[in-house]
């Protein structure tokens, strides 16, 4: 009998050799559809099926929730994709037999994801992170343009030297936990590794750290390492920079909060909080100051990621229940709105056949509906109500500000900078006179609303079971 | 007590009758003075009695574009000047009506007349009413400042803003010859000056345009309008003669509960010093020219200097700071 | 808790009339009449507890988690909710008059409701999650207001500069509240009522919220958006936004500074009066010196904003130093001044709007002669110019005269600063009403009065009958106001006495109900009733003399104008002359004015001019300097955007090392 | 024991020879030889290991070491080479003097680092740690003074060979061997990509600098 972790890795790799065999793309959407679905449920089901700490698997508060996100968006992209990739056809900018090979490699990178999110073993962990990258590397090239090739390529360099750095962070961690796990898997399983955290060497986990850090600091896009990420957001497929921004960071971010709390399981090591701080604020602020030059519209909500991702990783370093517990709200509602927002941006790029900024001008009067909707979430993600991201944001800061007053004045600085260039850019594209063609959409808005339903009820109302959980982790990260 | 209060009321009554009466003689005289020291003869005493007179006989003539404002604005400003006048105590204090209102809501009053004025000033839509109107507001907005520093001196000093109250207490003590008070003193004529656009603020004689504040803003009116106009002056003048009287020469002012002989001592007290005043007004005003507008500020500014200094040494006289 | 339910029914109304509004383009005329209905039942709601004094509270299962939405109703919030629900009511009864196919747009509607409805969460909310939720609802729907006139680059202007300087506001707010919580984020008021913070934390919550509220309420120097914002929006938003938005503001600073930050101690009062005061004086300068009419209207309530937070620091000032009486005057006097300044305000930008649609225009010298042309609309602005230049015996003096008596006490305070301060600040306030009274007359002498300068104003005509009504009530209740000053003050003593510790005299202690006393009748009394009396006695007994005895022949003629009238409208004072002698006064100062006359040489036919130049110089630093700033900045980092792979490896190169070589120092 | 450990600690320090060596390298043939040496000694390093801690598994990371980078894809990288005609000297960021100086301070740096570990507390000796740590960023070095695409690859794939020499050195550590394999496919991965653009001429040069033309947000 198959178990629930086990189903939300294996369905997405089967469909995948599935997929890969599927000719036809219509077929090809549909199925990728009902994979995607079928995974969402077993997420659910992984929600409901009690804790496990396995050899390999690990299901705990801290990771059911994140792969419930990673399942429910994986679901809705593919919806979206389902209606939005025809088009590409139709311009010719994609062939069919890429289509094929895209849904294909789609479900790969959803489960290697999951493998990552549920794996208790830190080599695990590693390999599917790193692999949903690399599956990242060859869709963000798929249009196979100069700029797409360039904008992989550059990906690709990256990401490969973060993947040996991490690599390198792994071996440490294993070398650290050998003397006292012995030989072998134990010194890899990352529940045992927590558990002997206060025996090790601190020397040796400050080492681990700084190489994790780099490492997969470098998919979580943490400025200054996150060159690779605006670019491949910008000239890879919308759904692929919604999956981008919307969960493989957040994957990123997980496995290095595993790490942190490892790290922080001995008081004599380095203490990774003021570290994640500045590398929080830096990205904070300094993505905040990229979004005012910004004339691609996918570019620009790209560095808007880096910006939440850094305020994120602030959040976590700050500590405490209470910012933990409001960073991995915020790293919730950032993929739901994020990745609503690049559903929208899709849209606003079929219907005016741009990204520019400047071709893309007064949606209220041409497009009234899809101008609501963009705006309405591109304001979610500059944080206001009624919207869930106020909430995160909220505790974020009045949390900050009641331990550290001087501290909170700089991740504030960096929102209201950000804040600034988001509005400014919201105003332009949707009010004044329109400009340039008006295509009409043909992609579908569902996955979109149902995302900011879901952040609109979230700024409203947090479910109990939610809360418990994001409680119960935020406790488990100390 | 019935009795008591309708002997309150008559005196009351006569002194609102009083102040009208002597008003237009408070001008004469200082026209008089001011004609003798010119080496004129001079128009008789009762000429502002008679230009009245002469304006209510004539008809008034109204500008095709005058509207219901203009010929309502001048019985309202000679009744809020009136009402204001009756604040004042003059021969005696803490008659019935004066307590109805302090200091500050007496300003207020003449600022409501003033107001009206300026707006029947722009009613017409010539280039004089808007002259005289934009200056005379601006004036004010010289004034009044000084005028609040006055008033917080005379709340510290005396404990009260209400006219009667302050004058009981100069009355109680009259050597209270302060520093402080002497500024103020000097600060209020200035401000007097400036509320009755007399030299060196404005001149009340004159009919050269530009150099006109008041004037230019009554220029359309005449007839009846126009007597009303004047009658309110006139009126005003006499309230800050017996505003600076009540509150700085308030001996042989009748206080409260005097009989019917404490009031007409503080009567003829209050006659002379008013027309006293009048006559130094005529004095002060032949031995000074006019100024030119934006010289102003200068000249209400040093009222302004008086009474802040007047301020900080009612402080120190009244002992500790901080 | 009937009584909460009632207002919770009246605000799903309004969010009913919002969701109507969105889905069908014919629901939209149904929006005013349902806002007016809620509006009706909240100010019912909210002046019941004013009267009765009971509190009511409630709690809702929604917002931060273990802390739920906590529901409060004081005398507080229910004055405040007095002040909201009327102007609501009277802005949504002249929006009845809207033209349903011209002017009711679903850009407007929908928003107007959530906008009413989100002002009335802020004062039910009784903790911060839910009072900072709906605050920024509150500015959130009013941006979307004034951007309205979306095609207009300006108004996309003003919405901009308006939404980032409200959420730098809230901003403000939230570390505010965050100081207040404390770590543990007890983010329930009556949590945070239970203990006081520590001196350090409490001026920082102080600042935060001055900076906070101040933002909202127009304090300078973070007034700037003000003005542009508020004529932005659809005159009768204008209305809601200034007269009653900004009293959320007020509410907010109360809130804090007299509730949830506890006992004060006396330097809180400084930074309160002395902004307060500088944005007294600065507002009306702006205003007299600016040619827009709602553009005045908008710097006006710069100046009353800065009025009442004057009044609050010296409500502080006294509180702090067990001086409850004059605390209790200037706090009345505060709340006094919120309530007229909203009647008064509201009736004004009401009648701009009124001007607008009957004109076209905004501009003052544009204007003239209206009073023949509108002439109700001219009686209501009337009535509202008078009243907003504290002139007796409307509303507007009352609560003048309140603050000035707390000023006149301003002396016995203890501390030497602040007894310094005190003359600085009353000879403030009186030039302050002073200007005021200038700048109305300048705006009604150029719009109401002379000869009209354009055709749009010589074809203007007054407006429908329900604008005349929203119009007339609020002229009635400014009078009214001003009359009653007295009891309004009784009505409002239990609350003066929660949060001042003090109260005014019984309206007894007077010589008639009327009359209003501050501190005891020996030391200061104002009867407006009386006085109003006496001047109508004395008025007609004038009128029936002067028409018994004189000459009663009226003749119109041409104006004389010193025998050389000039028929052309042009010859008559502008907006602009009118305010050039105080230009010349004050504005040298504040805004080196410059004036450059260029005369022609004798023989020259060409036209001669002059040129007037004005500097913000607030605008320049608090503003242009900043926002330059940011984009120079910007432009620096994005040269980050074009570097080399190579390039980008070495930064990731240099992260590392720096890392690795911070790992090999610390021990 | 001992001997095993000499053995295996000789071979690791001759790979931070060679990792030396490419870092003063010239030309871009010399820059292969090297390191194909340092791959040769890295699958020594592996076969001992897997020799003295009887760990056949080693073995096939080891093969993979020897055949893949030792020989198949030095060549392959030669082909290129010549087919791109860059005999020429690589030119580099900094001359070879600061490289070499910058490398030392690595060095220094990764002693530092490793000195704070308490002896005998690792599987590993430190100073196998510490020659590992310096080879790996010897190789990240490599890659970022060099501008020329195969030298950088070259550095990359010296940086893994750092790896892989932690990775067996850690005694017991699974996946070493699937880990190895990934890294090879990746790195052949490396010079495929490199290959496939030279052949589809979407790239005029490989030199990176003129690789990245557009740079995003250029348009």
């Amino acid at each position: 009998m198959i178990e629930a972790y086990q189903a939300v890795v294996l369905v997405p790799y089967g469909s995948a050799v599935l997929l890969a065999a599927l000719p036809g793309y219509r077929v090809g959407a549909i199925a990728n559809v009902i994979a995607s679905a079928a995974t969402f449920a077993a997420g659910l089901w992984l929600l409901v099926s009690p804790q496990l700490i396995g050899d390999y698997a690990i299901v705990d508060e801290f990771n059911v929730v994140f792969v419930a996100i990673n399942t429910l968006v994986g679901f809705t992209t593919a919806l979206f994709s389902a209606s939005y990739i025809g088009h590409e056809i139709d311009t010719g900018r994609l062939s069919p037999a890429f289509l094929r090979f895209y849904h294909a490699m789609f479900q790969a990178m959803m489960g290697s994801m999951n493998l990552a999110l549920i794996a208790n073993n830190i080599g695990l962990m590693w390999v599917g992170l790193e692999l949903a990258t690399l599956i990242t590397v060859v869709m963000v090239g798929l249009y196979r343009t100069p700029q797409a090739i360039e904008a992989a390529w550059k990906y690709f360099i990256l990401a490969s030297v973060g993947i040996s750095l991490a690599f390198f962070g792994t071996i440490l961690i294993y070398l650290a936990g050998q003397p006292i796990l012995g030989e072998g898997l134990p010194s890899m399983t990352w529940s045992l590794l927590q558990a002997a955290a206060v025996r090790m060497d601190p020397a040796i986990l400050d080492l681990a750290f700084i190489f994790l850090l780099i490492g997969y600091g470098t998919k979580v896009g943490l400025a200054p390492l996150h060159a690779w990420l605006p670019d491949a957001h910008a000239e890879g497929p919308t759904p692929i920079s919604a999956v981008l921004s919307g969960l493989l960071l957040n994957v990123a971010l997980y496995a290095l909060l595993r790490f942190k709390m490892l790290v922080a399981g001995q008081p004599a090591a380095l203490d990774p909080g003021p570290i994640m701080i500045v590398m929080g604020l830096v990205s904070l602020v300094f993505a905040a100051f990229m979004l005012y030059q910004r004339r691609d519209i996918k570019r620009f909500f790209a560095y808007s990621s880096i910006e939440h991702m850094g305020l994120m990783v602030f959040a976590f370093g700050m500590g405490g229940p209470l910012a933990n517990f409001a960073g991995l709200l915020h790293m919730a509602m950032h993929s739901l709105t994020k990745s609503s927002i690049f559903f929208a941006v899709g849209h606003v790029a079929q219907a005016k056949g741009t990204q520019r900024f400047a071709e893309i001008r007064g949606l209220s009067v041409t497009h009234p509906r899809l101008a609501v909707a963009f705006a309405l979430a591109v304001l979610a993600i500059a944080g206001l109500p009624p919207f869930g991201v106020f909430a995160s944001e909220f505790l974020i800061l009045t949390t900050t500000f009641a331990r550290q007053p001087w501290l909170a004045l700089l991740p504030a600085f960096g929102l209201l900078v950000g804040f600034g260039a988001l509005l400014l850019r919201l105003q332009d594209t949707i009010f004044g006179e329109p400009v340039g063609p008006a295509h009409r959409v043909d992609a579908s808005s569902v996955p979109m609303v149902l995302h900011l339903l879901l952040v609109l009820t979230a700024g409203l109302y947090l479910p109990p079971m939610l809360v418990g959980w994001f409680r119960r982790a935020a406790e488990l990260l100390g | 007590m019935t009795r008591d209060l309708v002997v309150q009321f008559l005196a009351q009554g006569a002194q609102m009758f009083l102040v009208l009466l002597l008003a237009p003689l408070a001008v004469g005289v200082t026209r008089r003075v001011k004609a003798r020291l010119t080496r004129r003869r001079g128009a008789p005493l009762i000429q502002g009695y008679l230009d009245i007179a002469k304006l209510l006989r004539k008809e008034s003539v109204l500008a095709e574009s005058a509207s219901w404002l203009f010929r309502t604005a001048p019985y309202l400003i000679f009744a809020l000047t009136r009402v204001a006048a009756a604040l004042v105590p003059s021969f005696a204090s803490g008659l019935m009506f004066n307590w109805a209102a302090d200091v500050v809501a007496l300003v207020a009053l003449l600022g409501a007349a003033r107001a009206l004025l300026a707006l029947a000033g722009m009613d017409v839509g010539t280039s004089f009413g808007g002259i005289g109107s934009s200056r005379e507001m601006m004036i004010a907005t010289l004034a009044e400042p000084a005028m609040m520093l006055i008033v917080l001196t005379l709340a510290i000093a005396a404990g009260t803003t209400r006219l009667p109250g302050v004058a009981d207490y100069f009355i109680s003590e009259p050597l209270a010859v302060r520093v402080s008070l002497a500024l103020s003193l000097g600060a209020l004529v200035i401000v007097a000056l400036a509320e009755n656009a007399r030299i060196p603020v404005d001149n009340p004689i004159t009919h050269l345009e530009l150099t006109m504040v008041h004037e230019a803003m009554v220029l359309e009116y005449s007839g009846r309008h126009l007597a009303l106009i004047e009658a309110a002056s006139m009126l005003k003048l006499t309230l800050y003669l017996s505003l600076l009287i009540c509150l700085f020469a308030p001996f042989g002012m009748a206080p409260a509960s005097a009989g019917l002989v404490g009031w007409l001592v503080g009567l003829v007290a209050w006659t002379a010093k008013l027309l006293l005043g009048a006559a130094l007004l005529g004095v002060w005003e032949v031995s000074i020219a006019k100024m030119r507008v934006f010289r102003l500020p200068d000249f209400v500014g040093v009222a302004f200097v008086f009474a802040f200094i007047a301020i900080l040494l009612a402080y120190l006289s009244s002992g500790d700071i901080g | 808790m009937l009584a909460l339910y009632a207002s919770g029914a009246a605000l799903a109304v309004l969010a009913g009339a919002a969701g109507l509004a969105i889905l069908a383009r014919g629901a939209l005329r149904l929006v005013y009449p349902l806002a007016a209905l809620a509006a009706l039942a909240l100010g019912a709601v909210d002046l019941h507890v004013l009267l009765t004094g009971d509190v009511l509270t409630g709690s809702l299962p929604i917002g931060l988690p273990t802390i739920g939405l906590r529901l409060r109703l004081d005398s507080l919030s229910a004055f405040f909710g007095v002040v909201i629900n009327g102007g609501v009511l009277a802005v949504s009864v002249y929006g009845l008059g809207l033209d349903r196919e011209k002017d009711l747009t679903p850009r407007v509607e929908p928003l107007f409701p959530l906008f009413a409805a989100a002002m009335n969460l802020v004062l039910l909310a009784d903790d911060a999650y839910g009072f900072l939720f709906s605050w920024e609802l509150m500015s959130l729907s009013s941006w979307a207001l004034v951007v309205a006139r979306h095609t207009d680059p300006e108004s996309r202007r003003a919405s901009h500069l308006y939404l980032v300087m409200a959420v730098i506001g809230t901003t403000a707010l939230l570390f505010a509240f965050g100081g207040l919580a404390g770590p543990a984020g007890g983010y329930s008021f009556d949590t945070i009522r239970a203990h006081a913070a520590q001196p350090a934390i409490a001026a920082l919550v102080l600042a935060s919220a001055l900076i906070g509220c101040g933002s909202k309420g127009g304090l300078i120097p973070l007034h700037a958006w003000l003005p542009l914002a508020h004529p932005a929006a659809p005159s009768h938003v204008s209305a809601l936004m200034s007269g009653v938005m900004t009293k959320v503001a007020i509410y907010g600073f109360v809130r804090i500074a007299f509730d949830l930050l506890g006992p004060p101690a006396w330097w809180w009062a400084l930074p309160p009066i002395v902004l307060g005061a500088i944005t007294a004086v600065l507002g009306l300068l702006y205003a007299v010196l600016d040619r827009d009419l709602k553009r005045v209207l908008a710097y006006s309530t710069i100046e009353n904003v800065g009025v009442i937070f004057v009044a609050l620091g010296l409500a502080l000032a006294f509180r702090a130093n067990g001086f409850t009486q004059g605390a209790a005057v200037a706090l009345t006097a505060a709340l006094l001044h919120v309530l007229n300044h909203s009647w008064f305000k509201s009736l004004l930008f009401l009648g701009a709007g009124a001007v607008l649609h009957a004109t076209g225009r905004r501009d003052l010298d544009g204007l003239g002669g209206l009073i023949r042309t509108m002439p109700r609309t001219a009686i209501f602005f009337l009535v509202g110019a008078l009243a907003i230049s504290a002139l007796p015996p409307l509303n507007g003096f009352v609560s003048e005269w309140l603050l000035f008596q707390s000023v006149l006490a301003g002396p016995m305070l203890p501390q030497a600063s602040l007894r310094f301060a005190v003359p600085a600040i009353g000879a403030m306030l009186a030039l302050a009403a002073a200007l005021a009274a200038a700048c109305f007359v300048r705006v009604y002498g150029t719009a109401f009065l002379g000869r009209p300068r354009t055709v749009e104003a010589a074809r203007a005509h007054d407006v429908p009958l329900a604008q005349q009504v929203a119009m007339g009530a609020l002229a009635l209740l400014c009078i009214l106001g001003g009359l009653l000053g007295a009891p309004l003050a009784s009505v409002l003593a239990p609350l003066v006495r929660t949060f001042s510790g003090g109260m005014l005299p019984a309206s007894g202690s007077g010589p008639t109900p009327f009359s209003l006393v501050a501190f005891d009748s020996a030391r200061s009394v104002y009867d407006a009733a009386v006085i109003a009396l006496f001047v109508t006695i004395a008025s007609l007994v004038t009128l029936v003399v002067v028409h018994r005895v004189s000459e009663r022949r009226t003749r119109r003629g041409p104006a004389w104008d010193c025998g050389f009238p000039d028929p052309s409208p042009a010859t008559q004072y502008t907006a602009s002359s009118f305010a050039q002698p105080l230009r010349r006064v004050y504005g040298t100062v504040v805004f080196g004015a410059r004036e450059t006359v260029t005369m022609p040489p004798p023989g020259d036919r060409s036209a001669a001019s002059l040129q007037v130049t004005l500097v913000d110089y607030s605008w320049r630093a608090f503003y242009a300097a900043p926002g330059a700033a940011v984009l120079r900045l910007a432009e620096r980092l994005n040269m980050l955007q074009f570097l080399t792979i190579r390039r980008y490896l070495v930064l990731m190169f240099a992260a590392l090392v720096i890392l690795l070589s911070i790992a090999a120092v610390t021990t | 024991m001992k001997i095993a450990y000499e053995i295996s600690h000789l071979l690791a320090g001759i790979m931070l020879v060679a990792s030396f060596a490419l870092l003063y390298q010239q030309r871009v043939g010399a820059v292969i030889n090297a390191f194909a040496a340092q791959s040769i000694t890295l699958a020594l390093a592996v076969a001992w290991a897997a020799w003295s801690e009887h760990r056949p598994d080693l073995f096939i990371t080891a093969a993979i070491a020897f055949g893949l980078k030792g020989v198949v894809i030095p060549l392959a990288l030669r082909r290129t080479v010549e087919r791109l005609g860059i005999h020429r000297e690589v030119e580099k960021v900094v001359g070879v003097g600061v490289a070499l100086m910058v490398g030392l301070a690595l060095i220094g740096l990764s002693q530092a680092l490793v000195v704070k570990v308490t002896r005998g507390t690792m599987g590993l000796g430190r100073d196998e740690l510490a020659l590992a740590l310096a080879i790996v960023l010897l190789g990240f070095l490599m890659m970022i003074v060099r501008r020329n695409a195969v030298t950088q690859v070259v550095g990359f794939m010296s940086m893994e060979n750092g790896l892989i020499l932690a990775a067996t050195g850690a005694q017991g550590m699974p996946l070493v061997v699937e880990v190895s394999v990934a890294f090879s496919v990746l790195i052949s991965l490396f010079v495929f990509a490199v290959f496939v653009f030279r052949i589809r001429e979407r790239f005029d040069t490989i030199d990176i600098e003129a690789l990245d033309r557009m740079r995003g947000d250029r348009r």
